[in-house]
């Protein structure tokens, strides 16, 4: 087998660049700290494509299907005799994708950020904090065991929080972080909890034991029942929550939208390319246990999908801001990529759904870090994140408009472009197996591309909004990765995934299904000529469309309160009637027993202190009478 | 009955009244002499018991000694016409059946024991034997008891002399006083 | 002299020392030096001890030495350690001299300060290196009474009413412990013989159960008392609240260790068969603590009120893993004791630093630090992070250790427990980072705030010790907790060889 | 010169003769009083030990020696207790135990 032990430095390279830029950032030039985090994570870009064409086409596993491959293990923790945690790499398909879909993001992104943050106070502080997300993805991904993914799971979780709150001085990005950490952080003790039972039934953490068709895992299967379901099913369903948690999906999406508020660089990386679809390489990596053991665990995550696509493609019909049409839009996505797993078998051509979510895992990372980078650059040039601030962008922002067009073009699913390719073969996925789904999908559909061109149209076209200062295209730095993305959003689709990522790791024949793709094409068009006939030029349509949904619309608007559900719960039952009385309760009854105590000693000791009236004569008195009694019961009673 | 049984019951009669006398008169002065008599008594019973050098301890050191201390402190504190408000009822009843009961008990007890006569001689009490006592470490030698009582006294006396000497506390007081 | 008795004389030398100074701004150099000093020796100690183990030393205790100090109770001044002891060593060595430093500018009795302080301290180490009841009660003492000096004299607020509470209640606690420690004493030898308190010839027999179900709750509710066990936790509020930093620090960071490490080495250790039959209970009230100690700091005001939370509910954790009784859980016990007390002391220690400088600890009087103390703010989200649990800190190793352990649990009703237990990572999210959000970020609200000096040197030598250690031991646990684990395979042997009744 | 008079008559009378002094000590105020009664009760002491000694065991000296160290005792404990007296009538002016209460709580 080909040597991969140099893929150590992979991860290791932009953690050694955190801590240089995190113990020293200050004591450098600010340009230099970001120069150095760039050309950092240019190096392993390089080494990652250089892994991946060794990998895929280093000749050796075309044959039987590609291997999962332990490049570097060490033992971190020992736990009990056949637990511990180990820190390792490990090649596979999907780990290979993924470290080529994040150092790309991640370099476009670094690129970009050396423009957008210019003269930002913490220049060097938002590279550190880049270089610890990269590090905790790509330790994330290339994890050889589910505790190791725990352990990067919860360090991107605290990246995510900081770069969220990366403005600091910002009340709304710092509740926004803290929101985001939360309701993540309760889906990942779901997620603990599932490893817990988990590994408890299969006495491993090793991804290659634990997926293992023969191994213990399955063995394990018809063991202890809980509740009707089997106790992996659990597991897996726990485990999910943790998924669920980071991918941002109902009922775990709220804090997505108000990420938004972190830097947006950081929105595109974080929260539309990498760490979000964390959940999704999560339950591809589960795969064949989730697959072959706990099919319901299975439908739970297509539902969950196929119900998140849908709400959040609603919602992001109504809202103005263009950076949270956009998170709308990445749940909605994602969602998509969770069905696609969750209709899919394991094996072959029944694992077409796998392979079509991991194929949109890819473009999608494309075409999304695409629209927020190009969201980013204007935003950069009118200073505001609504849209009802913009119109008639196209002739200030050239490069930005046609990328951002052929971004929404491809999230729309028009071909010859990646997203068309990716959607049809998860559109084909859900015919095979659930029909209910598949025209859920149908509908998504149309409506993302409806609300992409609702923003499209609004923002380059429309009306003539004066501004203050004329807006001005951004500068190279900004716009050479919106360009190299929008390439990469146009080319990707050619990719024959169906040969290289696959649930058994074995290629499988798959062809363009005809009678799936036609009709797709046709309702994203129909999404397209409704959002012109609305948008193109300003008229009172889209008023009236709201006034003929008139609750649906208010509903949807307001994301169909669920956020005011969760501060309900934070704020008055987690606050008010469990915190509040508890502490009242420790206060007032734990310690006031314990006052009581002490006063009680205090009240009695101050009653028998009579006794000791400091008068020498009662004192001799109770002497001589106590001696005289003494001398009575010795002498007549006890003899 | 014989003449030291007269005697006897002189003393005894004399004691008994004295002592209770002592301890219930009003007048403290009149309480210090009433003492007087009692270890008067007192040292005629040691006269009749052949304690002679006892009996001229008691009464050099205790008649002549104590009393006359008690009398001066008496002098040096009180006013000799004042009379003692008479001690509150409750407590004199109760002291008073605390005592008769304990009284009554030891007699009691005295009366129910059968004291045996011994038949061994006497031993002459005389100076020398006493002399030799207390300077003697073989069995029935006293060097010890005496040398600590020795101590006692000469510690006892700076005592006496240290705690009633005038200052203390008062003085620096009066001092820092003038002072100012 | 042989290397453990050192860290009972060096203290007593710098206290010596400390006595015949003049003058006072050498007392914090001497104390410095002397703790440095034993810094260094407790590496050192745990290189003999590695050393020691690989080549192939496999007592149950190291250096052990033996001297008869009261015979006609067979009283001896014993001392040995195990990995436990080791590391529970390096940890208390770590945080003294962090304490030191983190006091560098008492002004008030300076003499007496650093004396009590480091009083405190040999009572500590002498309690991890005793192996003989009696002598380990007498240094648990030693260390409880300079705590109430140091608090009642230096303390802030309610200060003799926080003293005078914390230490009747250890002493309530101490007065169980010594009934349960006669009780063991008692019944040490069974088949008749010399009675003994030392731990190793205890351990080879077996207490009669009856004995057991009297003395082990005693004895476990005793070093329960100062391990925060829920409901007689309550103590740790007012008392932290109270105290001076460094002492927080110690107090917090490792006299309560002092509960766990007692309760392991005494109660479970001696008693396996009752702690057995009765875990059930302690293992509710620990649980209770754990979570219930989350929620209640929820919505604390005072800064140190959050934190004696906080530890409420990590040292319930230490006692629930114990009680889990086996390898792992027992493993991960130690860890978080050794992890809690550092980053506990970080806290206290940060907190005292910020109350030096804005004057009060109401988190709602505060807002938008980083800006104005961007060091000490960091310092404080590191901490903040180690305490939920962050990969690559402390925290994280000692939990999930703990977690993994204790759901390997072959009782169903002992695995439930335990997933109650783990909700309380979230909860510690929410707490550590409401204080996080409401202190540190956001717009500076007070402008007498705004020109605030950020830390000393003396202040940044105290932080960046404990931070160092936290992330030393996050990044790199495995030969900790090899270390730890070697020493607790016999105790891991002895409940395996217990037979049910 | 004892003779006729049983050793119980002694006893009786020294019995009467110490709870005089009991009597007196728990019902007097003026300290010299108490004083005097604690004087009562030492001489009784001194003579049971007499007694005895001469009733009982004739050929020894046990109850003699034991009498003069009573007395010396005796002697001692009046001066320094006069002392203190007067050093208690200096500081509060009188010498009433129910109003020297300074040592109550």
């Amino acid at each position: 087998m080909t040597n991969f032990g140099y893929t150590i430095w992979i991860p290791l390279l932009p953690f050694l660049m955190f801590l240089l830029l995190g113990l020293a950032g200050n004591k450098l030039k600010a340009k230099l700290s970001g120069l150095l985090g760039t050309a950092g994570l240019a190096v392993i870009t390089i080494l990652s494509y250089f892994t991946a064409y060794k990998y895929f086409f280093g000749g050796e596993n075309a044959e039987e299907g590609f291997q999962k491959i332990q490049a570097f293990n060490t033992v971190w923790l020992n736990l009990t005799d056949k637990l511990h945690i180990d820190l390792g790499i490990l090649l596979d398909p999907i780990s290979v994708m993924m470290l080529v879909v994040i150092t790309t993001v991640s370099l476009m992104v670094h690129i970009y950020s050396l423009g957008y943050m210019k003269g930002e106070k913490g220049f060097e502080r938002f590279f550190a904090f880049l270089s610890l997300f990269s590090f905790s993805m790509l330790g994330l991904v290339v994890a050889t065991n589910i505790f190791q993914m725990y352990i990067f799971w919860e360090l991107v979780g605290v990246s995510s929080f900081l770069l969220i709150g990366f403005y600091y001085t910002k009340p709304s990005a710092v509740r926004a972080s803290k929101k985001a950490f939360i309701v993540t952080r309760f889906a990942d003790l779901g997620f603990l909890i599932g490893i817990l039972i988990l590994s408890f039934n299969t006495k491993t953490f090793d991804f290659i034991t634990l997926t293992d068709p023969s191994g213990p895992a399955f063995s394990q299967s018809t063991s202890a029942a809980f509740m009707g379901l089997s106790v992996m099913t659990w597991s897996m369903i726990f485990i999910f929550m943790g998924g669920v948690g980071k991918s941002a999906m109902f009922p775990f999406h709220v804090w997505l939208p108000d990420a938004m508020e972190g830097p947006t660089p950081v929105s595109a990386l974080i929260h539309a390319a990498t760490m979000v679809v964390a959940g999704v390489y999560l339950v591809a990596r589960m795969f064949p246990i989730f697959s072959l053991t706990a099919p319901v665990a299975l439908h739970v995550v297509a539902y969950v999908g196929a119900f998140s696509s849908l709400f959040a493609a609603i919602i992001a019909c109504t809202q103005t801001d263009i950076k949270r049409v956009l998170a709308y839009s990445t749940m909605s996505q994602i969602g998509y990529m969770m069905l696609a797993l969750g209709v899919s078998g394991y094996g072959g051509h029944e694992g077409l759904g796998y392979m079509a979510s991991m194929f949109h895992l890819f473009t999608h990372a494309m075409f999304k870090a695409l629209l927020f980078l190009g969201a980013g650059a204007i935003i950069h040039a009118v200073h505001s994140n609504d849209m009802t601030d913009m119109g008639g962008l196209r002739k200030y922002l050239p490069i930005t408009h046609m990328t951002f067009l052929i971004a929404c073009l491809t999230i729309a699913g028009i071909p010859p472009l990646s997203g068309f390719f990716s959607k049809d073969e998860i559109l084909a996925a859900a015919l095979h197996s659930n029909k209910l789904l598949f025209a859920v999908e149908y509908l998504v559909a149309g409506l993302t591309a409806f609300y992409m061109f609702r923003l499209y149209f609004s923002i380059f076209w429309g009306k003539d909004t004066h501004y203050h200062h004329t807006p001005h295209e951004a500068p190279f730095t900004m716009t050479i990765p919106l360009m190299i993305l929008a390439v990469g959003s146009i080319v990707t689709g050619f990719i024959p995934f169906n040969e290289l990522v696959t649930s058994d790791g074995k290629p499988f024949e798959s062809e363009l299904e005809l009678m799936v793709a036609i009709p797709s094409v046709l309702v994203a068009l129909f999404g397209i000529g409704f959002a012109y006939l609305l948008y193109f030029k300003t008229n009172g349509l889209p008023d009236k469309v709201a006034g003929f949904f008139k609750y649906g619309y208010k509903w949807a608007y307001n994301k169909f309160y669920i956020d005011e559900v969760y501060i309900f719960v934070t704020k008055q039952v987690i606050f008010r009637y469990i915190s509040t009385p508890i502490a009242w309760f420790d206060r007032h009854v734990v310690d006031a027993t314990m006052n009581l105590i002490a006063s009680t000693t205090q009240n009695v000791s101050f009653r028998i202190r009579d006794f000791q009236s400091g008068q020498i004569q009662k004192y001799a008195f109770v002497f001589i009478t106590g001696a005289v009694m003494l001398a009575i019961l010795f002498i007549y009673f006890l003899n | 009955m014989t003449a030291n049984q007269y005697m006897f019951i002189l003393f005894a009669l004399m004691i008994i009244v004295f002592s209770v006398l002592t301890v219930t008169t009003r007048k403290i002065l009149r309480a210090a002499t009433f003492l007087l008599f009692v270890l008067v008594s007192t040292s005629g019973l040691y006269f009749m018991l052949n304690y002679q050098f006892l009996a001229a301890i008691q009464l050099s050191l205790y008649a002549g000694g104590i009393v006359v201390l008690i009398i001066f402190s008496i002098l040096l504190t009180s006013h000799i016409s004042q009379k003692f408000e008479s001690p509150g009822f409750k407590k004199v009843i109760f002291s008073a059946l605390a005592s008769a009961a304990g009284a009554i008990l030891a007699i009691v007890t005295i009366l129910d024991y059968n004291f045996s006569a011994t038949t061994i001689a006497a031993k002459e009490v005389n100076m020398n034997a006493i002399g030799k006592g207390f300077l003697s470490v073989d069995y029935d030698g006293y060097v010890l008891p005496f040398e600590v009582i020795s101590i006692l006294l000469l510690a006892s006396m700076i005592g006496a002399i240290v705690i009633a000497k005038k200052g203390g506390p008062a003085k620096v007081q009066t001092t820092t006083l003038n002072k100012e | 002299m042989d290397i453990l008795s050192l860290f009972v004389v060096i203290p007593v030398l710098t206290i010596t020392a400390i006595l015949f100074l003049k003058d006072m701004k050498q007392v914090r150099v001497v104390s410095a030096i002397g703790m440095g000093v034993q810094l260094v020796l407790a590496a050192v100690l745990i290189y003999m001890y590695l050393t020691a183990r690989h080549s192939g030393n496999t007592d149950e205790m190291l250096f052990v030495k033996d001297y008869i100090w009261y015979k006609s109770l067979n009283i001896h001044y014993a001392i040995g350690v195990d990995g436990i002891s080791v590391a529970m060593i390096g940890l208390t060595s770590i945080v003294v001299i962090a304490g030191i430093f983190a006091s560098w500018e008492v002004e008030y009795l300076r003499r007496e300060f650093f004396i009590s302080l480091i009083l405190l301290a040999t009572g500590v180490f002498g309690f991890f290196i005793s192996i003989d009841l009696f002598t380990m009660f007498l240094f648990y003492e030693l260390a409880v009474i300079p705590m109430y000096l140091l608090i009642g004299i230096w303390g802030t607020g309610p200060k003799e009413y926080s003293a005078m509470k914390l230490t009747l209640m250890l002493m309530g606690g101490s007065a169980l412990l010594l009934l349960g420690l006669l009780g063991i004493y008692f019944n040490s030898a069974p088949g008749g013989g010399q009675l003994t308190f030392n731990i190793l010839e205890i351990s080879k027999i077996t207490i009669p159960i009856a004995a057991q179900r009297i003395f082990f709750p005693l004895t476990f509710v005793g070093f329960g008392v100062l391990g925060a066990l829920f409901p007689f936790h309550t103590w740790s509020p007012d008392g932290h609240a109270s105290a001076p930093t460094a002492v927080s620090m110690l107090h917090a960071g490792v006299l309560m260790k002092l509960g766990g490490y007692g309760a392991f080495r005494v109660a479970i250790f001696l008693m396996p068969e009752a702690a057995k039959e009765l875990s059930w209970i302690f293992i509710i009230l620990t649980a209770t603590s754990v979570v219930y100690g989350a929620f209640g700091a929820i919505v604390q005001k005072d800064l140190k009120y959050i934190n004696a939370y906080s530890s409420v509910s990590h040292c319930g954790l230490v006692l629930f893993a114990i009680l889990m009784m086996n390898k792992t859980a027992m493993n991960g016990a130690v860890l978080q004791m050794i992890s809690h007390g550092l980053m506990t002391a970080l806290f206290f220690a940060l907190i005292g630093m910020i109350y030096g400088r804005t004057h009060t600890r109401l988190i709602s009087e505060m807002g938008g630090l980083m800006k104005v103390i961007p060091f000490l703010s960091v310092c404080y989200v590191i901490a903040g992070l180690a305490s939920l649990g962050l990969p690559g800190l402390s925290g994280f190793v000692a939990e999930m250790t703990i977690f993994v352990g204790a759901f390997q649990h072959p009782e169903p009703f002992y695995r439930g427990v335990t997933i109650l237990a783990v909700s309380s990572i979230v909860i510690t999210a929410v707490y550590i980072l409401r204080v996080v959000a409401i202190l540190l970020l956001g717009p500076t609200t007070n402008d007498h705030f705004t020109h605030l000096p950020d830390a000393k040197w003396y202040e940044k030598i105290s932080v960046v010790t404990l931070i160092g250690a936290v992330a030393a031991i996050g990044l790199a646990p495995l030969w900790l907790s090899n270390m730890i684990g070697i020493s607790l395979q016999p105790i891991v042997t002895k409940i395996l060889a217990i037979t049910p009744f | 010169m004892s003779a006729g008079i049983p050793v119980q008559y002694f006893l009786i009378l020294a019995t009467v003769m110490f709870f005089a002094g009991v009597y007196g000590f728990l019902t007097r105020r003026n300290l010299i009083t108490i004083l005097m009664s604690v004087e009562l009760i030492l001489n009784s002491v001194n003579i049971n030990f007499l007694a005895f000694n001469r009733y009982l065991y004739p050929h020894k000296m046990e109850g003699m020696f034991f009498s003069i160290f009573v007395i010396a005792v005796a002697a001692c404990e009046a001066a320094v207790a006069i002392a203190i007296i007067i050093n208690i009538y200096r500081r509060f002016t009188t010498i009433n135990v129910e109003d020297v209460n300074e040592m109550k709580f």
